[in-house]
C-alpha cells in the first residue's frame, strides 16, 4: 500500500515539476524542474522494471540535459519575461 | 555475396566516423572521401539494381536474424529505383559542392561535407530498411543533419531556418514514435512485413490513430500541407547544395516512406481520400505562396512543395499508372529542382542578392548557367519535350481514368500558377535589362559536369522516356503488390 | 518485493491511470510549453516533456504485472516468461539518446539565435516569412 | 521517315543558329534561312508517309496526309519566306542565335502539329509550338515581359490545358488517342454525357485561334514581337487551332452528325463571327500599324473560325482558302509593317506618314494585301468571302451571322483605308524625308506573298485542289461542289474569276481615273502648312489629322467600347495575385503558429477520423 | 484566449492518446499470449540467454537483435556533436575579439578548494564507474550508453570545476573515431565471415560470465567510448561557448 502511495506521490511530483517547469519564469527554476521530472521518470523507470532505461535517463536526463539547459541559459537570459539583455528589444534596430 | 544493401550504409558510416581521422592527415580529405563514398554507392547501387530486376527483391538480414526478429534491409524494385536515384543525386550534388566554401579551410567543411554526406545515408537508410523503428532512426539521422546543414551559413537567417526545422521535426518525431509504439502494442512487432500481415487483424480505432500519427510525421517531412511551414525557410537559407539534396534526396526518401506506410503498412483505399485531397491543397497553397515570392531560392521551395503535393496527389489515386506517375515525378522533381537550385545559386552567388529582381539580364555574365536554369524551369513546368511533362501527363492520365475531373482542373490550374512565375523569372534572365559587368564567379569545372549531367539527363528522359520506363512499371507494380512484400521478407528460403 | 507486486496487480486499473495519465500528461505540458512560451528556452524544455513522456509511455506499455526486469542474473536463468518486455526498453534507450541529441543541437540553435538576433523571443523570429 | 527528316531539318537549323551566332553573328540569318528554305524543299519532294513511334504505351502517329500538307505548306512557306525577311530584318540586334533557336523550333513545333494524327502528339508539338513562341515574344519585352508575354503564355496554357483535360478525359474513356480510333469509336459523342470533351478540346483551340473573349494576348503580343515572327505567329501559328478545330469538329465528328452538334457549332460560329465584329472595330481605332494589324487579325480569324464551324463542304472550303490566304496577306502586312519600322523608326501614324515615295515596293506590296484582306475582285481574299457568305447562306442558313460577318467585313474597309492612308499617303512628314527603301531581302519575300495573294484571286482552283483534297483525308465525301462558281471548274476559268476580274478591271480604272484627275489638282503639303483659319491654335490642339482620323464613327460606335475586355482579365489577374498574396500569410514565420497548424491538423483528423478514413 | 484555444486541443489530442493506448492495457502478458499474436519478444527472451548467453536481454536487444538501429544511434549522437560545431564554430579572428574584448565570460563561481580536491579525487572514480558500467553492460543493467554518458558527467564535473580544464581535442577525435569505426568494423566483420552485417560470433560463452555474449560487450566497449567522447565534446563545444553580452 505504501508503494501504490510512493506511486502515487512520485506521479504528484513528476507532473507538478513539470507544471513548475512549464510556469516558472525563472529559467534556472524551470530548468532544475526538468531535472526533477527526470529523477523522478528514473524512479519510475525502476519501478516499472527497466532498470537500464533508469541508468540512462538518470546519466543523461539529470546530469547532462540539465546541465547544457543551464549552459544555455547563461547563454541567453534567465528570466523568461525578458527576451533580450537590453530592454529595449535590439531586434527591430537590427533589421536590415 | 559480394555487394549488398547494407554497403549503401556502412560505406558512408565508416567514412564519417573516418574523415575526422583522415582530415588531420590529408587536408582535403573531407572534401575527397564523400565522393568516393558517393562513388562507391553508386556503383553498388547500379549492381544492385541489376539484380533486383533480374532475379526480385533482395533481403538482406542485419545481424544474422530473420525477420522479423532482426533488422532487415529490403530491395523491392520500388526501392531500388529510389536507391538508385538517391546514390546518382548524392553523387552528383557532391560534385557540383566539391568547390563548396573553397576559402574556408579545415572544421568547417569537414562538418558540411559530414552532415551532407549523412543526410544521403540517412535517406538510403529510410528507402532500405524494412524495420519501423529503423525508419525513425533514419528519420533521426536525416532530421538531425537537416537541421544542422540549415543552419549552417552565419551570415544568413540559418538559425530561425533551423529552429523552425528543428520544432516541426521533433514533433513529427514524437508522433512517430507514439505511432510506432501504437503499432508495437498491437502487432507486437516492428518489422513492417509482420505489422503488414497482422495490421487486418488490428482494432479499427487503434490503427486509425496509428495511421495518424504516422502521417503526421512522415507528412511534416513530405512537406504535407499544414505541416510544411519549416519548408520554404530551410530550403532558401540552407546551403545550396544542401538545397538540393532537400528536393533531390530527403524528398525522395519522404515520398518513399509516405508510400511504404501507406501502401504497404495500412490499407491504401481508406486514405486514397485524404492523400488526394492533402496533396492538393499542399500544391494549390504552395504555388499560391510562390507566385508571389520576392526571393530565388524561397520561390524554389515553395515549387518543390508543390511538386512533392502532386506526388501525394498520385499516390493518393494510387492506380499503377498513377504510381508510374509519382514515381516518374519524384526522379523529374529530384533532377529538376536540384538543377535549379544548382543553377540558381550561382545567380545569387554572383549577385549577393537573393531577390528575383536582381536577375534581370543575368544570361550577359552567366550564359551557360542561364541557358540551363531556363531548360530546368520549362522542364519542371511539364512543357514537352522535356521530362517533366510525362510525369505529369501521366498522373492526370491516371486521374483521368479514375474520371476526377475537378482534380485535373485543379492540377493544370495550379500548373498555370507554377508556369507564370517560372517563365517571369526566365523572362528576367534574358529580357530585364540588361548588365555588362562580367561575371565574378564562374561555376567550377566540377559544377559544370554536374548541372550539365543533369540537363542532358532531362532532356534524354524527355525525348526517350522509354529508357526507365520498364524499371518503374515494375516498381510500381511491385509497391501495390503487399503480399509479395509480406511473402518475400517473411518466408526467405 | 512481492507485497510490491501483489499490490501493483491487484490495483492495476488505478496503476494504468497513474503511468499512463503522467505520460500523456507529461506530453501534454511539454506541447502547452511549446505552443503558448515565447522563451526560446522554454520551448526546448517542452520539447525535452514531451521525450519524457513518450519514454514513460513506452516504458509502460513494456511493463508487465509481476514481471521481473529482463535479466538473467544468477539463478534465474529461465525466467523469461517472467519478465517485462524487453523491446520497448531497448528501443527507449535509442529514443532517449536521440532525444538528447536533438535537445543538445536544439540549444545550440537558441544560443546561436539569441547571438544572431539578440532576442530569445519565438514571436520575434520570424524574417522568415511569406 | 520524310517526316522526320524535315523536323530534323529544322531541329539542327535551331542548333546550327544558336551556335553559328556564337562565331559570327553576321552568319545566323543566313544558316536560319538556309535551314527554313530546306525544309520548304523537303516537303515539296515528300511523299505521303507515316511514322509510328511508340512512346511510354503510347504510340505517336505522324502521317503526311493531304490535309497535313495543306497546313504544313502554309507553315513552311510562310516561315521560309519569314526567315529571308528576318536575315535583315534582324540585322545588328542581339541575341539573335536565341531568335532564330527559338523561331524554327518553333516551326518544328507547327510542322508538327499539322502531321500530327494523335491527341498526344498533337498536343506535344502544340506545347513545343507554345513555349518556344514565348520566348521569341519576349524577345523584344525588354520592360514588358510582366504582363504582355505572359498574357500570352497564361491564356496559350489555359488553352492548352483545357486540351490536355479533354485528351486525359478521352484517354480514360476510349482508351486511345489516335484521331482514326476516336473516330471510329464514336468518340466526343455531345450525348453521351462526356460532352465537356470537345468543349474543352475547342477551347484550347480558341485560345491559340484567339477567339473573343480569349483572344486578349494576340493583341498584345503581336505587335510586340520581332514582325518577322509576328509573320509566322499570325500567319501559321493561329492556324494551328483552325487545323485543331477541323480536326475535331469534321475529323472526328462525322459529318453525317453534323445535328449533333448543332449548338456548338451555332456557337462557335457566333463566336467567331463576333470576333470579327469586334476586332474590326478595335483595329479601326488603332493608331499604331502594328496594332492595327493584330486586331485585323484577330478579325480575320473570326472569320475562319465562322467558316469552320459550318462543317459543311463549302464552309470549310472557304476555311480553308481563307487559312491560306491570310497567311499571306497578313504575313506580307505584317512585313510590309515590319519594313517600315525598320526603315522609318516607327509604325505610328501620327509620327510617320506619306511613305508612298520612299518605299513604293513596299507599299505596292502593302497595296496588294490590303486589297486582297478587304475582300475586293480580282484578289483572293474576295473568294474566300464569297465562299463563306455562300456557305452561311445557302448551307447553314444563319442569316443574322452572315449580317454580323458583313457588318465586320464592311468595316474593315475602314482600318484598310487607314492603314494605306496612314503609313503610305498622306502628307509626307519631315522626318519621313530620309527614308530609304527597305533591302531586297525584305522586299522579295514580301513581294512572293503578294503574288500569292493574286495568283489564288486570279486562279482560286489552286487553292481548290489541295484544300478538297485535304477534305477528303478527313473523311468528307470528294465529288462534285453543287456551288455554281464552283461546280464545273478546278483551276480555270471560273465564275468567280469573272467576276472578279470585271469588278477589278472597273476598280482599276476608277483608281487610275481618280489618281490622274486628282493629280492636276492637288496641291500637296506638309504637316507645318495646315491652315488655321486664322484662328491662333493653343498648344493643345493637336492638327494632324492622323489623329482622331475616325472621330465620327468612333462617336458613332462609342458605346461598345467602353467594354474592355482587356481591363476584364487584367482585374482577374490583379485579384487572383492580391489573393494569392493574402494566401500565403498563412505561412506566418513563427515557429509556434507552425507547431500550432499541426496540433491542429492532428486534432481535426482525430475529431474527425470516422469521415476522413 | 489562444491558452483556452491550445489547452481545448491538447485535451482532445491527449484523450486520443490516451485512448488509443488504453487499448493496450497496462501491465498485462503480451508477450505469448494465445489471443494476441506472438510478440517478437519472447523470442528475444529466448534466444538472449540460449543463443547469445547474453544476461542482459536489453543489451541483446540493444547491441545484437538490434543491433543496426544502434549503429544509427551513435551515428545520430555523433551528426548532433557534428552539427553542434558546426552551428557553433567559432572563425579565428571572432575568436580573437572575444578574447581581447575581456568578456565577463560564462559566470565562473569561484571553486573553492574543497570543491576542487573532492572533484580530483571523484573524477576517476567516475571514469571507473562509467568504465565498469559498460564493460559489464551485458550483464547487468547499463552499457555503453549508460557508461558513456556517466563518464561525460564525469568530464562535465572537471569542466566546471576547473576553468583551465581543456581535454585533448586529439585524443578525443581518435578515440571517438577510432571506436566507431571499429563498431562498422565489427558490423562488415559479421558481414564477411557470416554474411550478415553486425552478425554475432558463433562463440558466446558461457551465461553470466564477463566474457560472453560474443562481440556484444566488445560492441557495447566500443559504444561506451564513443558515447563518452561524443558527449564530452558536445558539453566542450557548449561550455566553450562564451555568452558575447556586448558586441
Amino acid at each position: 500500500m505504501i508503494l501504490l502511495v510512493l506511486l502515487v506521490v512520485l506521479a504528484v511530483v513528476l507532473l507538478a515539476a513539470a507544471v513548475y517547469a512549464t510556469v516558472q519564469k525563472d529559467l534556472l527554476y524551470a530548468v532544475l524542474a526538468t531535472g526533477v521530472v527526470s529523477l523522478v521518470l528514473s524512479v519510475f523507470f525502476y519501478l516499472l522494471q527497466a532498470p537500464d532505461v533508469a541508468i540512462t535517463e538518470a546519466a543523461i536526463g539529470i546530469a547532462l540535459t540539465t546541465i547544457i539547459f543551464i549552459i544555455t541559459i547563461r547563454n541567453t537570459t534567465r528570466d523568461e519575461d525578458k527576451y533580450s539583455e537590453d530592454m529595449i528589444n535590439r531586434f527591430k534596430t537590427e533589421e536590415e | 555475396m559480394v555487394v549488398s544493401p547494407v554497403h549503401l550504409i556502412a560505406a558512408p558510416l565508416a567514412a564519417a566516423f573516418l574523415i575526422p581521422l583522415l582530415n588531420k592527415l590529408y587536408r582535403d580529405a573531407a572534401r575527397v572521401v564523400p565522393g568516393i563514398v558517393f562513388l562507391y554507392n553508386l556503383i553498388v547501387s547500379i549492381i544492385l539494381v541489376n539484380r533486383v530486376f533480374q532475379s526480385g527483391p533482395i533481403v538482406e538480414i542485419i545481424a544474422g536474424w530473420k525477420p522479423p526478429f532482426g533488422i532487415n534491409l529490403l530491395m523491392t524494385p520500388f526501392s531500388a529505383v529510389l536507391t538508385l536515384l538517391v546514390s546518382f543525386m548524392a553523387f552528383v550534388i557532391w560534385l557540383y559542392g566539391f568547390r563548396f566554401k573553397r576559402s574556408l579551410k579545415g572544421g568547417v567543411v569537414m562538418y558540411y561535407e559530414i552532415l551532407q554526406m549523412m543526410m544521403a545515408a540517412g535517406s538510403l537508410g529510410i528507402i532500405l530498411t524494412g524495420d519501423l523503428f529503423n525508419m525513425f532512426v533514419f528519420v533521426e539521422i536525416t532530421g538531425i543533419t537537416a537541421i544542422a546543414l540549415t543552419a549552417f551559413y552565419r551570415d544568413r537567417d540559418g538559425a530561425e531556418a533551423g529552429f523552425k526545422y528543428m520544432l516541426m521535426g521533433s514533433l513529427a518525431s514524437v508522433f512517430l514514435l507514439l505511432g510506432i509504439l501504437l503499432i508495437y502494442t498491437q502487432t507486437g512487432s516492428l518489422n513492417m512485413a509482420q505489422i503488414a500481415g497482422r495490421m487486418p487483424a488490428v482494432a479499427t480505432g487503434v490503427k486509425i490513430t496509428a495511421l495518424i500519427f504516422l502521417l503526421i510525421s512522415l507528412g511534416t517531412e513530405a512537406e504535407m500541407f499544414p505541416l510544411n511551414g519549416w519548408a520554404p525557410d530551410a530550403y532558401s537559407q540552407a546551403p545550396s547544395p544542401t538545397s538540393a539534396a532537400f528536393a533531390a534526396v530527403l524528398g525522395v526518401a519522404a515520398i518513399y516512406a509516405l508510400a511504404r506506410v501507406g501502401f504497404t503498412l495500412f490499407d491504401h483505399g481508406s486514405l486514397s481520400a485524404f492523400l488526394t485531397v492533402m496533396g492538393f491543397l499542399t500544391m494549390l497553397f504552395a504555388e499560391m505562396a510562390a507566385i508571389a515570392q520576392t526571393n530565388l531560392k524561397r520561390m524554389l521551395a515553395y515549387s518543390s512543395m508543390g511538386q512533392m503535393g502532386l506526388a501525394m496527389i498520385a499516390l493518393g489515386i494510387g492506380t499503377e499508372a498513377a504510381l508510374f506517375g509519382a514515381l516518374f515525378l519524384i526522379i523529374n522533381h529530384a533532377v529538376i529542382k536540384s538543377l535549379l537550385f544548382m543553377s540558381g545559386s550561382y545567380f545569387i552567388y554572383n549577385l549577393n542578392d537573393k531577390r528575383l529582381s536582381a536577375l534581370n539580364g543575368i544570361h550577359k555574365r552567366l550564359p551557360y548557367v542561364s541557358f540551363l536554369f531556363s531548360l530546368a524551369a520549362l522542364a519542371i513546368v511539364g512543357f514537352p519535350p522535356f521530362s517533366g511533362f510525362w510525369s505529369k501527363f501521366y498522373i492526370l492520365t491516371a486521374a483521368g481514368e479514375r474520371r476526377m475531373l475537378p482534380l485535373i482542373i485543379g492540377i493544370l490550374a495550379v500548373t498555370v500558377i507554377e508556369m507564370t512565375y517560372y517563365l517571369r523569372v526566365i523572362g528576367r534572365i534574358y529580357f530585364a535589362k540588361e548588365e555588362t559587368e562580367p561575371a565574378s564567379h564562374k561555376p567550377s569545372i566540377q559544377a559544370l559536369v554536374a548541372m550539365t549531367s543533369l540537363a542532358v539527363l532531362i532532356i534524354v528522359l524527355g525525348l526517350y522516356p522509354d529508357l526507365i520506363a520498364g524499371y518503374l512499371h515494375k516498381a510500381s507494380m511491385f509497391l501495390l503488390d503487399k503480399q509479395t512484400y509480406i511473402q518475400t521478407v517473411l518466408h526467405l528460403s | 518485493m512481492s507485497n510490491y507486486q501483489e499490490i501493483i496487480s491487484q490495483y492495476r486499473p488505478l496503476l494504468e491511470i497513474i503511468v499512463y495519465g503522467s505520460a500523456v500528461a507529461l506530453i501534454l505540458v511539454g506541447l502547452y510549453a511549446v505552443l503558448v512560451k515565447k522563451h526560446l528556452v522554454k520551448v526546448v524544455i517542452g520539447l525535452s516533456l514531451i521525450d519524457s513522456g513518450v519514454n514513460l509511455l513506452f516504458v509502460g506499455v513494456g511493463y508487465v504485472t509481476n514481471h521481473t526486469a529482463p535479466i538473467f542474473s544468477p539463478g534465474y536463468e529461465n525466467a523469461a516468461d517472467r519478465m517485462v518486455d524487453p523491446v520497448p526498453q531497448a528501443l527507449v534507450l535509442t529514443a532517449i539518446v536521440i532525444g538528447f541529441a536533438v535537445t543538445a543541437l536544439a540549444l545550440s540553435l537558441v544560443i546561436r539565435l539569441y547571438r544572431h538576433h539578440k532576442t530569445a523571443n519565438v514571436e520575434q523570429l520570424n524574417r522568415l516569412r511569406w | 521517315m520524310g517526316i522526320i527528316y524535315i523536323l530534323g531539318i529544322l531541329i539542327i537549323g535551331a542548333l546550327a543558329a544558336f551556335f553559328v551566332d556564337d562565331l559570327n553573328r553576321k552568319w545566323t540569318g543566313p544558316v536560319a534561312m538556309l535551314f527554313g528554305f530546306g525544309a520548304a524543299v523537303a516537303l515539296a519532294v515528300l511523299p505521303e508517309s507515316r511514322i509510328n513511334l511508340p512512346v511510354l504505351g503510347f504510340t505517336l502517329h505522324w502521317e503526311m496526309d493531304a490535309l497535313a500538307r495543306f497546313f504544313a505548306w502554309i507553315v513552311l512557306g510562310l516561315s521560309a519566306l519569314a526567315l529571308m525577311y528576318s536575315v535583315k530584318y534582324m540585322e545588328g540586334r542581339a541575341r539573335q542565335g536565341y531568335f532564330y533557336a527559338a523561331f524554327l523550333t518553333s516551326v518544328a513545333g507547327m510542322f508538327g502539329v499539322t502531321v500530327s494524327k494523335d491527341l498526344l502528339s498533337f498536343f506535344i508539338f502544340w506545347e513545343i509550338m507554345t513555349w518556344t513562341s514565348f520566348l521569341v515574344a519576349i524577345y523584344n519585352a525588354y520592360y514588358g515581359v510582366e504582363t504582355k508575354g505572359i498574357k500570352y503564355i497564361i491564356f496559350s496554357a489555359i488553352g492548352a490545358y483545357a486540351m490536355l483535360t479533354a485528351m486525359v478525359l478521352a484517354l480514360g474513356q476510349y482508351h486511345s488517342l489516335e484521331f482514326g480510333d476516336l473516330a471510329t469509336a464514336g468518340a466526343f459523342r455531345l450525348t453521351s454525357g462526356s460532352w465537356y470533351i470537345p468543349v474543352l478540346l475547342l477551347l484550347g483551340f480558341a485560345v491559340k485561334a484567339a477567339v473573343v473573349p480569349l483572344h486578349v494576348w494576340a493583341p498584345a503580343v503581336y505587335p510586340k514581337t520581332p514582325m518577322s515572327f509576328t509573320t509566322v505567329f499570325s500567319g501559321a501559328m493561329s492556324k494551328m487551332g483552325i487545323l485543331g478545330m477541323l480536326l475535331i469538329l469534321t475529323g472526328i465528328f462525322h459529318s453525317g452528325r453534323v445535328g449533333e452538334l448543332a449548338a456548338l457549332r451555332l456557337s462557335l460560329g457566333w463566336l467567331g463571327g463576333l470576333t470579327a465584329a469586334w476586332a474590326t472595330l478595335q483595329a479601326i481605332r488603332q493608331n499604331d500599324a502594328k496594332d492595327l494589324l493584330a486586331w485585323s487579325s484577330v478579325a480575320q480569324l473570326g472569320y475562319i473560325v465562322t467558316a469552320v464551324s459550318t462543317g459543311t463542304r463549302l464552309g470549310l472550303m472557304a476555311a480553308l482558302y481563307l487559312t491560306l490566304l491570310h497567311a499571306a496577306f497578313k504575313g506580307s502586312l505584317f512585313m510590309v509593317a515590319g519594313a517600315v519600322e525598320k526603315q522609318a523608326g516607327t509604325t505610328d501614324f501620327r509620327k510617320i506618314s506619306g511613305l508612298i515615295k520612299r518605299m513604293p515596293w513596299t507599299f505596292l506590296t502593302a497595296l496588294i494585301a490590303i486589297i486582297s484582306l478587304a475582300g475586293i475582285p480580282p484578289l483572293g481574299g474576295f473568294v474566300g468571302k464569297w465562299l463563306l457568305y455562300e456557305s452561311l447562306i445557302s448551307e447553314t442558313h444563319s442569316y443574322f451571322l452572315v449580317i454580323l460577318i458583313f457588318f465586320a467585313s464592311t468595316s474593315a474597309f475602314l482600318y484598310s483605308y487607314r492603314f494605306l492612308f496612314g503609313l503610305f499617303l498622306g502628307q509626307e512628314e519631315e522626318e519621313a524625308k530620309q527614308v530609304k527603301e527597305a533591302s531586297w531581302w525584305m522586299l522579295i519575300p514580301m513581294l512572293a506573298l503578294s503574288m500569292v495573294s493574286i495568283a489564288t484571286g486570279m486562279f482560286p482552283g489552286l487553292v481548290f485542289g489541295p484544300a478538297s483534297r485535304a477534305l477528303e483525308s478527313i473523311g468528307l465525301p470528294a465529288g462534285n461542289w453543287d456551288m455554281s462558281i464552283l461546280s464545273n471548274v478546278w483551276g480555270n476559268q471560273t465564275d468567280v474569276f469573272t467576276v472578279g476580274s470585271t469588278v477589278g478591271i472597273l476598280f482599276v480604272l476608277w483608281a487610275l481615273f481618280i489618281t490622274f484627275k486628282g493629280k492636276k489638282n492637288t496641291r500637296w503639303l506638309t504637316t507645318k502648312e495646315i491652315s488655321t483659319s486664322g484662328e491662333i491654335p493653343a498648344p493643345e490642339d493637336n492638327f494632324t489629322f492622323q489623329r482622331g482620323f475616325f472621330k465620327p464613327f468612333e462617336r458613332a460606335v462609342g458605346r461598345l467600347y467602353r467594354w474592355d475586355m482587356d481591363a476584364m482579365w487584367e482585374d482577374i489577374g490583379a485579384a487572383l495575385e492580391a489573393f494569392f498574396g493574402f494566401i500565403r500569410k498563412i505561412y506566418t514565420g513563427n515557429a509556434q503558429t507552425y507547431a500550432m497548424y499541426v496540433i491542429v491538423f492532428v486534432v481535426l483528423l482525430i475529431l474527425f477520423r470516422n469521415y476522413i478514413f | 484566449m489562444k491558452r483556452i484555444f491550445v489547452v481545448f486541443l491538447l485535451l482532445v489530442l491527449g484523450l486520443a492518446v490516451y485512448r488509443a493506448f488504453h487499448k493496450a492495457p497496462f501491465g498485462q502478458n503480451r508477450i505469448g499470449d494465445v489471443e494476441r499474436p506472438q510478440s517478437v519478444s519472447a523470442f528475444y527472451l529466448k534466444h538472449s540467454p540460449e543463443t547469445l548467453h547474453t544476461a542482459n536481454s536489453v543489451t541483446a536487444i540493444v547491441v545484437n537483435f538490434r543491433g543496426f538501429d544502434t549503429l544509427g544511434e551513435v551515428t545520430v549522437l555523433f551528426l548532433a556533436a557534428t552539427g553542434l560545431a558546426s552551428i557553433l564554430y567559432r572563425r579565428k579572428e571572432e575568436e580573437e575579439a572575444t578574447e581581447k574584448a575581456h568578456l565577463p565570460g560564462r559566470i565562473q563561481l569561484p571553486s573553492s578548494t574543497l570543491v576542487r580536491t573532492g572533484a580530483k579525487i571523484l573524477f576517476p572514480l567516475i571514469l571507473m564507474l562509467g568504465i565498469y558500467v559498460f564493460v559489464h553492460g551485458h550483464l547487468t543493467p547499463g552499457g555503453g550508453f549508460q557508461g558513456g554518458s556517466i563518464i561525460a558527467t564525469g568530464f562535465l564535473l572537471m569542466f566546471i570545476t576547473y576553468k583551465r580544464f581543456n581535454v585533448n581535442h586529439n585524443v578525443l577525435i581518435w578515440l571517438e573515431s577510432l571506436s566507431g569505426l571499429a563498431f562498422v568494423l565489427t558490423g562488415i566483420y559479421g558481414l564477411i565471415s557470416y554474411g550478415s552485417f553486425l552478425q554475432n560470433t558463433g562463440w558466446t560463452g558461457r551465461l553470466n560470465d564477463l566474457i560472453s555474449g560474443g562481440l556484444i560487450p566488445l560492441i557495447y566497449i566500443f559504444i561506451g567510448i564513443k558515447v563518452g567522447t561524443e558527449l564530452t565534446n558536445v558539453l566542450d563545444t557548449l561550455l566553450h561557448t562564451k555568452p558575447r553580452r556586448h558586441e
